[in-house]
């Protein structure tokens, strides 16, 4: 199993990694169980998400996943970031081993789980659909 | 750089002695089965090697089969013995939650056959309690196989005790001993062990070559059918530089075992010591007796990749659970069966050293962890919990 | 002395490149499952050598499993290959009655278990013929294994067909090409092959290292359970420095194929040719299609391990009916299935080239078999008998 | 499978090739069909072996084994060379490998065989054990 390049790179220097204490919307997803979990912070202004910081417990692509999500999203709207796919972390990486695949998307969750809680807090209703969002996802179900 | 390779329990450097032998004899290429000058010169390389293997183990030329290696040799041992045990009506087998997946994995393919396995609990400190031996056997039991040491923590198995009982009650005892030969003074005789399974590589010899004891008057039927190679028990043409590989590798290994078995657990000690001044981290395993070179701990809050991953660019090789398993998502079963939690398991490293090790080594090694952990427990939301915990209390 | 290796069937000297091969990766000794920069090195050579392999046979890397050797990837893939159709109900095998002993004691074996298994007639030219494949062939046939070349004597067998009929019928055809592959041009695609052994060290490569192609969507179950390696499907921490080697040799051997074919093969004639002048001789098996480096005849009134190691002193090595069962005093399996009489079968002798062999070589076996097989004719009461009889007629 | 040296020397110069045309008595065992026959010619005077020669198709043990079977008995009393054992035989060539002792066996049996013949010839009664002395003797009655 080798890591690309970008994977290496996201994973030596991460970007976005932190706290925000006075984020707008907090998206935590994976559990310990798994091996892994993600939390996102998000400032929000005008609809566009001004800053971002996560924290992740887990594997090296878990950790560049998470950096390479936050990257993505910085500076854009929140329907252009809600529009953030697994695969595009996956490409943006230049690929993931086969069995590395489910921390392209849990990254896609985490980053849709901070939105719903912005919008959320925000108190507008607003539908996310969020592939495997419950705290009780199965650790192997983003393998297949 | 400095780099250091701490894996030894993957995987091992041939040593010198062990190059040289295989190289004096890349070009003793006969066949040993030829009859002509070129086979002779082979076959008595061979002969003179198994040998010497099987004096170093105490049993005789002929009670020992190579292999292709560890792998093998515990598929060959446990498959044959079933098929030998189930012609006398017997289908139990009693074995560990914790042995490597050569073992596991075969008797979980014997269990689809028909077999049953029990398999003994391992405790906290991973080591197998004989009484449970006792407990578990009965008319049905036909095979015993208990590892002589757990590659993962490295605690070592009562064998000469097992061995007695299974004797006694006339059962088959297989013993993986791929971590121990080498590493652990061994008399298959006095430890009254029928089947023991060795792997080269893990003990600085070469790799794709290791061996099966097979007690005379334990007869098993043949994993490899073919040619009469291996007096017919083991077909295949013979990797005669590899034997005199083995057979060097070995003998050099066992010269001065006890004080290279200190110098190396002084090591080990001094390592653990440093690892566990870390807050939150905890030693896997009894401490005795333990391989002189495996270290196993477990880091709350870290994740074992990305430890992993870390050492590794700083010039140090490490594994996380076994190798053969870090590619997958699950924790190791080897500590799962000690009974660690899932989420504390999945924080595990294991530094395993060998005589080719230095205190400079150890040090360096100390000197980098710390930082890491650090690193990766501050951008570790499961750290950020424990922490809050904590200071609720 | 003169020293000439013509026993190249039984096995071959590593070429320079394959040495040079196997040396570049002796301290490459990382387990390629581990995650560090060691085992990733490792992993890569592995994965390179594993796709040179795949190419020269035409056919995907992650359709092509390294093994121990020939006679692993004959068991493997026939015990497999039966369990398999066993649980689609069918338990017909169809093989040839002068496969090697790796295919033939491996269906002894399941024909214990229950099995059927036809072997098809050889003939006196050792060609199986497809007509009688087709006809062997019923509903409950589920696997043909036919070997690629003999050992002995050098035919080749119509793969071709076989796998085209094979498809058709939807039955899974193994070959054991351990003497073809680096010898012949093979595609298993366009061959319809499903199941491919081949074993390293007949090709100049290294012993101890062979490999099983599986088609894919042909599954068979595991030989060796264990480790996740070569994708979970066979067990043990593979052997690099012996995987690189054999791309090496796997590659150079396929250089130039037909040109030193034609060479070779030159050279096999005219030592057939020369060896034919001796009064009643007989060559073994058809000339064409003949692996370019078999020379395999018969003496009356001569036994073939007297010749053999008259030979050796001089300097010859050769080999009499296979090396592996040169112990035995039965004569070869191969021979007896040509429907040769025993007392012709035992004068018999196989010269094996290869394209490190030269014309000096072949000019030096004419010039000291004849005295020889004069030498031992001299004292041999049954060639007596057959001059004796001569005289009658 | 390694022979020793004194096989070795015994099948490079083997001791006693060759007929006696007007031999006192002939002894031939094995057949072609198992790979080895061997014919051994005796000339007696008054009860010695005075020459000895011996003819044999088979492998280098069966030629050795003849060999210095012949040399064991050239010589000596009948009484003598009937007390040949295949034991002795393997004791002077250092030794022969499992598979290769039938030829021993072999050897013994084609002095017996001689020494039988030069009995028959002379009409004298003797009754002479033969191990396995019979044509149709298979091929591995003498492995076990
Ligand atoms: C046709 C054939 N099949 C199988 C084998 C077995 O190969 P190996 O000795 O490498 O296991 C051999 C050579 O011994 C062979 O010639
Ligand atoms: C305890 C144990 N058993 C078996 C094996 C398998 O040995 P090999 O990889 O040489 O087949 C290993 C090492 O991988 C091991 O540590």
């Amino acid at each position: 199993m080798a890591y690309s390049d970008m994977v290496m790179d996201h994973f030596k220097n991460p970007r976005n990694v932190g706290k925000i204490d006075d984020a707008d919307g907090v998206g935590e997803v994976g559990n310990a169980r798994c091996g892994d979990i993600m939390k996102v912070y998000i400032k929000v202004n005008e609809n566009i998400i001004t800053d971002v910081k996560f924290n992740t417990y887990g594997c090296a692509s878990a950790i560049a996943t998470s950096s390479i999500a936050t990257e993505m999203i910085k500076g854009k709207t929140l329907d252009e970031a809600l529009k953030l796919t697994n695969k595009a972390v996956v490409e943006a990486l230049d690929g993931l081993p086969p069995a590395k695949v489910h921390c392209s998307v849990l990254a896609e969750e985490a980053v849709k789980a901070a939105i719903a809680d912005y919008y959320k807090n925000m108190g507008i209703d607003k539908k996310i659909d969020i592939p495997c969002g419950d705290e009780h996802c199965c650790c192997h179900r983003h393998d297949k | 750089m400095k780099l250091v390779y701490a894996d030894n329990a993957a995987t091992t450097e041939m040593s010198e002695r062990a190059k040289q032998a295989f190289l004096d004899n890349i070009d003793n290429y006969g066949n040993p089965s030829s009859l002509h000058n070129m086979g002779s010169k082979a076959a008595q390389v061979l002969d003179n090697s198994r040998e010497r293997v099987a004096k170093a183990l105490g049993c005789e030329s002929r009670e020992l089969y190579f292999t292709s290696g560890g792998s093998e040799s515990d598929n060959w041992a446990i498959k044959g013995a079933a098929i030998s045990m189930r012609k006398k009506g017997k289908t139990h087998i009693i074995s560990t939650a914790f042995e490597h997946h050569a073992v596991l994995h075969t008797l979980e393919s014997l269990e689809k056959q028909g077999f049953s396995v029990t398999y003994l609990n391992v405790y906290e400190d991973g080591y197998v309690r004989t009484e449970d031996l006792k407990t578990a056997i009965t008319d049905n039991t036909g095979l015993v196989t208990i590892m002589y040491a757990n590659n993962e923590i490295g605690t070592v198995m009562p064998i000469a005790e097992i061995g007695a009982i299974c004797r006694e009650k006339g059962i088959i005892f297989h013993t993986d001993a791929v971590q121990a030969v080498g590493h652990i003074e061994i008399d298959v005789k006095k430890q009254n062990i029928d089947l023991l399974s060795l792997s080269a590589h893990k003990f600085h010899g070469p790799k794709g070559i290791g061996a099966l004891y097979i007690r005379k008057g334990i007869v098993i039927p043949n994993l490899m059918d073919g040619g009469a190679q291996e007096r017919g028990k083991r077909a295949g043409t013979e990797n005669i530089a590899a034997a005199a590989a083995t057979a060097a590798a070995l003998e050099e290994a066992l010269t001065d075992l006890e004080k290279k078995n200190n110098r190396v657990s002084a090591l080990r000690d001094k390592l653990i010591d440093g690892l566990l001044k870390i807050e939150r981290s905890r030693l896997n395993g009894g401490i005795s007796p333990r391989l002189s070179g495996n270290v196993s701990v477990c880091f709350e809050g870290v994740e074992g990749e990305a430890l992993l991953l870390s050492l590794d660019l700083k010039g140090i090789s490490a594994s996380s659970g076994s190798a053969c398993t870090s590619g997958s998502l699950e924790p190791s079963h080897v500590l799962l069966a000690l009974g660690l939690p899932h989420e504390i398991a999945h924080g595990s490293l294991r530094l395993s050293l060998c005589d080719f090790n230095t205190e400079e080594d150890v040090d360096y090694i100390l000197s980098v962890i710390p930082e890491i952990i650090d690193r990766l427990r501050d951008m570790s939301p499961v750290w950020e919990t424990i922490k809050a915990n904590e200071g609720k209390r």
